[in-house]
């Protein structure tokens, strides 16, 4: 177990950089090409209180000076206060908006493990017949959905022709459950809110459809091609040739090793799921952090866009750093 | 030397292209798919029956005999904006997918087979940006640069660099390690000659697939730019913008504007991953089962 | 199998009740729900300055003065009565005795003096709406408070109205920080849980001096587009939609006719600014073409399906003062003119007047680049003006592009601050504040009719100066007004107490249901 | 007669630093090797043909390479035709490359797929300015022929993969054959050929070798194959030289333990052969953390104190036959 | 004595788009109960197809065309997957080519030992467990190591292992594809020996398949010799080497550099095996072979009995007892 910590720690070390050279190209990007003063004070301010807020944000340094000293202050757990409106603290506005989005991308993320993991393992399991062809057909058109367009037409559906579903918001009115862990359906079970909870549910559907289609294909075609691969291993032929239930040969021998790519993938796959939800929160209008980021990027408001690209790097390298440690858990191949 | 790679590549495609079952069909759909597409954004003139950007009929008309997909919220016919749209997307996705594949490329050649600090450096900061969610870089570059098809070609073609560099990159350093390499190295040749004669044409076979596949993926990102106000500036015809003005009319059973710009989007995309995966088991028969 | 067979009626059920249409759950309380594609930008007086939020705070403030519903004038608020010195310098107002804010602290002279000294303290973006006009505050007695002006400004009381004038609670608010907390207000309602751009919960506030409001529970839900909000009317969640519908849905709304659309002009106006100091708008005949050009119908037709009004001034219709100068000046539209002055001007059909439009898609809702549209069809349509459509996002077309003079024309939008002639002209007129608005236009005959009007205190002499200042630009032409916005709400059948007024901001208080 | 000494490797060495990421180096704080190649010397003497046998990962390949210059040795010499030429660089090397060549063991990966048979047999001449135009063709198309792939006009517009193994192979010894080396190393070059084709390939580079007066080191794991092909052998077991000499000697009269066991475990198509039986332990250890003294210990049934700690050096037993061991 | 495996005409293609692969093509053979059979052939002779279509584990597109497999008496050609899956790893089982690859690399090796047992065998998890270590004993590899997962074991271990596996119910049959190839020779050779003892003390049938003839003349009892598809010859072991009649056989033998003769002179046999998608209409050797006649170019060579025991598909024994 020991073993164990000190690879998690190597992986983090190794994730250092990662964050610091993708901050680094945002800031750039995001200082190079706009002007936050503006952002700040709007349309029509004197040049000399452009210069004292350019003092007071400390903007009149050389960018490189900027950048560390934003380092610093990221480094004290700071990720500073929003331009706009009430300033607020930018991590404040991230929590505020963050359940949303985990619980969107959570319910998706079930919704295209278990579709995709489905799919898979029938067209692998009927390899070169019919469902193969389809179901690899279904990976590719999925793969080529615009959210969007999919959330529209599950919107124009559900909501408008059917009117079964909302196609918008998070929860009824006045039915948000205490909060304990931010995520409404979780919460509401855990409040025992029934009202609370078929509401929730009754909002995510949609959403997590349109999100969870779209990245089941991929799901689709790695299960395919990997549980294949491991089809074709000696040690499946192994276990055919000692006569083991077909249940046990693809569920315990094939399933289990052709998961450890899908987990890597998983991993990678990562960012999909987060631009994926940034659309999906853009047609829902589900009040996650793909809505705050696009908000917060039109009216410039650039410490929050820093922030929250940082928290989402963050996520990035924790999940990749999760899927890592998983791996080394199942696959006993892996020496720390 | 160029002329027989194109002919291998060629030759393995023609040899391919009339499939007999199943998923060979695959490549040859994804051709005719982009191809009509393609032939749709050059000829947009003479096949569109109206004026993608001025008023023709009575706002959000019904599909009927005279407007075949209906009008948009403007009046404007969205048959003729679809067409003129396939422009848009086509442009910006050559161009996106051009700019990215040069520079990609080229880097991942030089990073890949100089190895070093350099390649540290360079394949960190692609890694990086790999990782990291495209389109929300996009976002954000887009949003900085400001609408226009450059501009939007040029956001999109910086999240997709990394990609090009991380397979070339890839290959040369596989490649670099390769038998046939170390025998070239075995008969004198120079690195000169062996990244040219040796590496290069052995990368530039894959990047066929790598290119249809991103871009895929960038008709998505143009799209996906464009629907949230970032792409080009109205009146453009440009599908995702379109769609999103069609969304406006949502609740009013209009589903017409956004039914079909949205449905021109999937098309091109799947066109673009079926050419993909289709050439990719063409030109890796070894991955064929 | 027993055992799956129990799961899949599970399951069965489970989908059965998430999909019941319209499935509604009692409610302890039915409160009243308004939607709005609006948002709060900083609960704080001292910061906010824009509409919606001083929405808000009308309902759960109040000023010294404040609106006769359904009317312009002003009527008591939390002061009694006030007087004016014959100078005009000095307001004194008597307080309301006796009154809490939400957090239990003395709403007296005191706190109303703390409050407006913070608003001049902080400096934000709305204070000039204090500092311009205060010289300073100064508490007379417990429940006496005195205003000393600058000078003589004949809208005082309008002022007074405004956001920046409620008093908000020493105890909640801290004095040199902008702050947004839940309680320390007063009005006749009070918070009782906000959850940013979600919703706000509202209830009614004991302590209010007036009578309680109509709905003791009130909900404001914040919805990021019309769609889902219309169709939430629809479905019932929802008994108000309030800014903005989009116009084709007050269309079928009110086809479908089973909800109720109110509908008034608001004094949101939209305009063209000519960038006055710089070619090629320099030359006054170029915006008189423009502006006779110009076709109104068009953009209030085809851009928003008839449910904004063409504007022929900046004083928007309803308001006192207002003429149709524009109309005067050209005629509806007179693309005869346009073009005269154009060939004067030395333009032809083969020679034609090149000039890049500007316009901003992601501040005036997603209809702006159809308005482009439309206009630029209308002013080609002359033969005689090439327009280059140009964009730019929000921050940078207002922060950058709009001051340092960029843009030659472009499209641009005002709401009022306060209810007055003179904040629909000086700002875009008076050589002293045109450049901040991008219209950088001079003329000291203009200058003198608007300080004139300003200082003036009869409200007919007032009149007429603001007819001639009217007609004046009407022939310079410098802004040129497009249309004027139209309130609009829809609610169910059954809500009644909807009161729409040019002062733009609903009174929720007086909003029930039968 | 005595022939010329063409090739001298002495106290060759090799140790391939484990492949970790800089990070990954920082944290462990130790660097550990792969000691492919330890200490080994031997001779090979123009004409003649040196054959190299061991076990897989016995360092056999490596010393291939290092001989031919394609990986830099860590310490030791090799002396090519009397010169020094273990650490040459730029044009020397070039000018080395003409006179020693290899020839790899897969021959489905070591020729360029993207290049044609005939442009893959000329690149060495136009390399090193040899030939060109007609001359080059020339010169190619007799290569081809040589090697036995006829006719060569056909073979020379193919593609590597519409060639079958041997036919590959044939290519990599055109190649390799045709600037005219003195020197060539070859690597297992028919252990990826089907059975029946083997003896083709090998009769190929006997001719060759007559005719052109070569010099081979033979690289093997087959015993067989190495008694049928070569005139001195040298046993290679986990990075070390543990018995060389010639073929006869080797065969007739082995010394160490190893050559023994190796000798005996070989299956001989002959199922009336008495079958003898080996007394081995176990399976070869790392080469990261090879065991102390002598190498080969662990397993050896004739292992002493002093093996475990003393790591014997190569000694001459007979004339021409030199054994690691401390038995002798 | 009654045969333990009878093969009948067998056929197994593969049907790809470019046509049908004959990869085995009008097999048969048979062998007695504890005998070892060496299925020898160059790769693509067919070898391995055979070896899994005993099993029925030809997978797609891979189908037994027709023929019969007569195990035990019974024809299992036509048994259901049901059955089958009985029979494999009980009554008949197999060890693989590659150590490296036929284990699970996630399961201890008990497991797998442990799992393939209580497929068969209704016994508890710890009768299964001490038997698992029974078997380990028995195949050489210390019990305490059942923990372990595959990778930490080394290439012969991990042979041990799919030995122990194949042999732990006591099968009739066990049938090993180039179950040493991928072995050192000195390691080769300690397997071979376990491989015989086994045999020898489970009395087990073996088809032992390699493409080393050397390496089979050490074990087998008789010899099938495979070419493109099809068994040239089935003889005695000790007949096959030392009077090889096909000249296939002939050739095949002459080209293996043998280390107990000196001077030997290695012969190899001229051109390449035939595409089994479309394969010569008379004799599959006839292109490569030196004694070709015109009959041979035009008509299949039946299989000629030679002796009781001893077959050879050669016009050139057909009707004749002895070489001409």
């Amino acid at each position: 177990m020991a073993s164990l910590r000190v690879y998690v720690i190597r992986r983090v070390l190794v994730a250092i950089p990662m964050i610091f050279i993708l901050l680094g190209i945002v800031f750039f990007i995001m200082r190079v090409v706009g002007d936050p003063v503006s952002a700040i004070l709007g349309g029509h301010a004197p040049q000399e209180q452009i210069e004292r807020i350019k003092e007071q944000l400390g903007l009149n340094k050389p960018i490189l000076f900027q950048f560390f000293d934003y380092l610093g202050q990221l480094l004290r757990g700071d990720l500073g206060r929003s331009l706009i409106w009430g300033q607020r603290p930018v991590i404040s506005e991230i929590w505020d908006h963050f359940p949303a989005t985990l619980e969107l991308s959570i319910c998706a993320f079930l919704v295209s493990i278990l579709v995709g993991i489905f799919t898979g393992i029938i067209a692998a399991t009927n390899f070169g017949r019919f469902f193969d062809h389809a179901f690899r057909l279904y990976g590719i058109i999925t793969y080529g959905l615009f959210i969007p367009w999919i959330g529209i037409m599950l919107q124009l559906i559900f909501g408008v022709y059917l009117g079964v579903l909302p196609i918008g918001g998070r929860i009824g009115t006045l039915m948000e459950p205490e909060t304990i862990t931010g995520l409404y359906v979780l919460d509401s079970l855990l409040t025992l809110n029934m009202e609370s909870f078929i509401s929730a549910i009754r909002h995510l559907i949609l959403p997590s459809l349109t999100l969870g289609i779209y990245l089941s294909g991929i799901y689709t075609r790695l299960t395919r091609t990997h549980l294949i691969e491991v089809l074709n291993k000696d040690f499946i032929k192994s276990a055919w040739a000692r006569g083991l239930p077909k249940r046990t040969v693809i569920f315990k021998h094939a399933l289990k090793n052709a998961f450890i790519p899908i987990l890597t993938m998983m991993g990678l796959q990562f960012a999909l799921l987060l631009v994926g939800a940034v659309l999906t929160e853009i047609t829902f209008s589900w009040p996650g952090m793909g809505t705050l980021l696009f908000e917060r990027i039109t009216y410039r408001d650039f410490t929050t866009v820093q922030g929250i690209i940082v928290f989402f790097a963050l996520i990035v390298i924790t999940v990749s750093l999760l899927v890592d440690v998983i791996y080394a858990y199942i696959d006993p191949r892996i020496r720390y | 030397m160029k002329y027989s790679i194109s002919r291998f590549i060629v030759s393995n495609i023609i040899k391919n292209i009339f499939p007999r079952k199943g998923t060979e069909y695959f490549v040859l759909v994804g051709f005719i798919l982009v191809l009509l597409i393609i032939l749709m954004a050059i000829f947009a003139p003479f096949i569109a029956p109206y004026d993608p950007i001025k008023k023709v009929g009575e706002i959000l008309e019904r599909p009927s005999g005279k407007f075949l997909l209906g009008t948009d919220g403007l009046g404007r016919d969205v048959l003729s904006r679809i067409i003129f749209g396939a422009r848009t997307a086509v442009l910006v996705t050559f161009l996106a997918v051009s700019i990215s594949l040069s520079f990609g490329v080229l880097l991942g050649l030089l990073s890949g087979y100089t190895g070093g600090k350099f390649d540290t450096v360079f394949s960190l900061v692609m890694d990086a940006m790999y990782s990291f969610p495209g389109l929300i870089l996009a976002i954000v570059l887009a949003a900085m640069l400001g609408p226009g098809i450059l501009n939007t070609a040029m956001a999109i073609a910086v999240i997709y660099t990394p990609t090009y560099f991380r397979m070339v990159r890839g290959l040369v350093l596989s490649l670099k390690e390769s038998l046939f390499v170390e025998a070239a190295r075995a008969i004198g040749a120079k690195d000169r000659t062996i990244v040219f004669k040796y590496i290069f044409p052995n990368v530039i076979s894959s990047i066929p697939i790598v290119l249809s596949l991103n871009a895929a993926d960038a008709v998505l990102t143009l799209a996906a730019l464009s629907f949230l106000g970032l792409g080009l500036p109205a009146p453009t015809p440009d599908w995702g913008f379109d769609l999103r003005a069609g969304h406006a009319y949502l609740a009013s059973r209009i589903w017409w504007p956004s039914t079909f710009p949205g449905l021109m989007i999937v098309i091109l995309t799947l066109g673009f991953s079926l050419l993909g995966e289709g050439l990719n088991e063409i030109l890796n028969p070894e991955l064929r089962r | 199998m027993k055992k799956r067979r129990w799961l899949s009626f599970l399951i069965l059920s489970f989908v059965f009740l998430c999909l019941a249409p319209g499935m509604s759950f009692s409610l302890q309380t039915k409160p009243l729900v308004l939607g709005t594609t609006d948002k709060i930008t900083v609960l704080d007086p001292a910061k906010t300055y824009d509409f919606y939020t001083w929405e808000v705070f009308q309902n759960i403030g109040e000023g010294l003065l404040k609106y006769k519903p359904g009317t312009t004038e002003l009527i008591p608020g939390i002061a009694k009565s006030y007087e004016v010195s014959p100078d005009g310098l000095e307001y004194t107002f008597k307080l309301r005795e006796g009154l809490k804010f939400t957090d239990g602290y003395p709403l007296n002279a005191a706190a109303v003096k703390w409050s407006i000294d913070r608003v001049m303290k902080l400096d934000l973006d709305p204070s000039w709406l204090v500092s311009a006009f205060v010289e300073r505050v100064e508490v007379v007695d417990t429940y006496t408070v005195k205003f000393v002006l600058k000078e003589p400004v004949s809208f005082f009381p309008a002022l007074v109205a405004t956001t920046p004038y409620t008093p908000v609670s020493p105890k909640s608010f801290p004095e040199d920080k902008v702050a947004e907390p839940t309680v320390g207000h007063y009005g006749p309602y009070r918070i009782k849980k906000w959850t940013r751009d979600v919703q706000l919960v509202l209830e009614a506030n004991p302590d209010y001096y007036g009578s309680p409001p109509k709905s003791r529970l009130f909900v404001v839900k914040f919805y990021k587009n019309a769609a889902t909000m219309r169709l939430a009317l629809e479905t019932g969640e929802i008994d108000v939609a309030w800014k903005s519908l989009r116009p084709i849905d007050i269309r079928d709304l009110k086809a479908k006719g089973k909800q109720k659309v109110l509908e008034v002009p608001g004094p949101y106006i939209r305009y063209i600014v000519c960038r006055c100091n710089k070619p090629p708008f320099d030359d006054v005949r170029l915006r008189r073409a423009i502006a006779a050009a110009i076709d109104r119908a068009r953009i209030c037709q085809e851009a928003y399906k008839g449910t904004v009004k063409p504007l022929y001034s900046m004083v928007p219709m309803g308001m006192w003062g207002h003429i149709d100068a524009f109309k005067q000046e050209y005629g509806e539209r007179n693309l005869e003119l346009a073009r005269k002055i154009l060939t004067e001007a030395g333009y032809s059909k083969d020679n034609p007047f090149n000039i890049e439009f500007w316009y901003t898609p992601t501040h005036y809702g997603d209809l702006e680049a159809d308005v482009a549209a439309v206009i630029k069809e209308s002013l080609e349509e002359t033969g005689m003006i090439k327009i280059d459509l140009k964009s730019a996002e929000w921050a940078t077309y207002a922060a950058e592009y709009l001051t340092a003079g960029v843009m030659p024309i472009f499209l641009l939008g005002w709401y009022p601050d306060y209810i007055d002639p003179d904040d629909y002209t000086s700002v875009f007129l008076h050589s002293e504040w045109s450049p901040d608005m991008g219209v950088f236009y001079s003329n000291p005959e203009m200058d003198r009719l608007l300080d004139k009007a300003r200082t003036e205190i009869g409200i007919e002499k007032r009149t007429q100066l603001y007819e001639k200042i009217q007609k004046l630009m009407a022939e310079e032409a410098p802004v040129i007004p497009l249309f004027q916005g139209v309130l609009t709400a829809a609610t169910q059948p059954n809500v009644k107490g909807v009161v729409l007024d040019p002062v733009m901001l609903l009174r929720y208080y007086l909003i029930y249901k039968e | 007669m005595e022939r010329k000494v063409e090739l001298k490797v002495v106290n060759l060495k090799k140790y391939f630093p484990v492949q970790k990421s800089f990070l990954e180096r920082l944290l462990s704080g130790k660097i550990e090797y792969v000691q492919a190649v330890n200490r080994i010397s031997f001779e090979v003497r123009r004409g003649e043909v040196f054959g190299l046998v061991g076990e897989s990962g016995c360092g056999k390949t490596t010393t291939g390479r290092l001989i031919t210059r394609l990986i830099e040795p860590t310490e030791g010499k090799i002396i090519f035709k009397g010169e020094d030429v273990t650490f040459i660089q730029g044009e020397r090397l070039r000018e080395f490359r003409k006179y020693v060549q290899i020839i790899f063991q897969n021959p489905y990966a070591s020729l360029n797929p993207r290049m044609r048979i005939g442009e893959a047999t000329a690149h060495p001449l136009e390399i090193h300015g040899i030939a060109t135009g007609e001359r080059k063709k020339k010169m190619v198309f007799e290569m081809l022929e040589k090697v036995g792939l006829e006719p060569a006009k056909k073979f020379y517009d193919l593609y590597p993969f519409e060639l079958s193994g041997g036919q590959r192979q044939r290519v990599a010894i055109a190649r390799a054959m045709i600037l005219n080396p003195e020197l060539v190393v070859a690597d297992e070059p028919i252990s990826m050929i089907d059975v029946s084709l083997r003896a083709k390939i090998l009769e190929l580079m006997l001719m060759l070798k007559e005719e052109r007066n070569l010099t081979y080191v033979f690289i093997t794991h087959d015993l067989a194959v190495a008694k049928y092909i070569s005139d001195w052998i040298g046993i290679m077991y986990l990075g070390e030289i543990v018995e060389i000499g010639r073929k006869e000697q080797i065969f007739s009269t082995p010394y160490h333990p190893y050559t023994k066991a190796l000798l005996s475990a070989i299956p001989v198509p002959d199922p009336k052969r008495e079958k003898k039986d080996i007394k081995l332990k176990g399976e070869v250890p790392s080469s990261i953390n090879p065991p102390s003294g002598c190498r080969f210990h662990p397993r050896c049934s004739f292992a002493k104190d002093k093996c475990s700690n003393l790591k014997p050096s190569l000694k001459m037993v007979d004339k021409d036959h030199y054994v690691a061991c401390h038995l002798y | 004595m009654k045969n333990l495996l009878t093969i009948q005409d067998l056929r197994v293609y593969y049907y790809l788009r470019e046509g049908a692969v004959r990869a085995v093509d009008g097999v048969s053979f048979f062998m007695k109960r504890g005998e070892t059979v060496g299925l020898v052939g160059e790769s693509g002779s067919g070898k391995s197809t055979l070896g899994l279509s005993i099993l029925k584990l030809v997978s797609s597109p891979g189908k037994i065309v027709s023929g019969k497999i007569l195990f035990n008496g019974n024809d299992i050609a036509g048994w259901n997957e049901k059955k089958m899956r009985l029979l494999r790893g009980s009554r008949i089982s197999m060890v693989f080519q590659d150590p490296m690859t036929s284990l699970n690399p996630l399961m201890r090796i008990e497991e797998h030992l442990v799992e393939t047992i209580r497929t068969h065998q209704k016994i508890p998890k710890a009768e299964a467990k001490k038997k698992a270590s029974l078997l380990l004993n028995e195949v050489g590899i210390p019990p305490e190591r059942g923990g372990d997962y595959p990778h930490q074991f080394s290439g012969g271990m991990r042979q041990r292992i799919g030995i122990a596996l194949a042999i732990a119910l006591n099968p009739d049959l066990l049938i090993a594809d180039e179950f040493t190839s991928s072995l050192d020779v000195i390691v080769q050779f300690q397997i071979l020996n376990l491989m015989k003892k086994l045999k020898a003390s489970h009395q087990m049938g073996l088809i032992f398949i390699s493409h080393d003839i050397s390496l089979v003349s050490e074990i087998a009892d008789r010899i099938a010799l495979m070419y493109a598809g099809q068994i040239v010859e089935f003889a005695p072991a000790d007949i096959f080497f030392s009077e090889p009649l096909h000249p296939y056989s002939e050739g095949l033998l002459n080209s293996v550099p043998n280390i107990e003769l000196s001077d030997q002179k290695l012969n190899y046999i001229p051109g390449m095996p035939p595409d089994l998608v479309r394969p010569p209409d008379g004799c599959r050797f006839y292109p490569r072979c030196p004694y070709g006649e015109d009959i041979c170019r035009r008509k299949e060579p039946p299989l000629v009995q030679i002796e009781k025991e001893h077959m050879v598909k050669c016009f050139r024994y057909d009707g004749k007892k002895s070489r001409t």
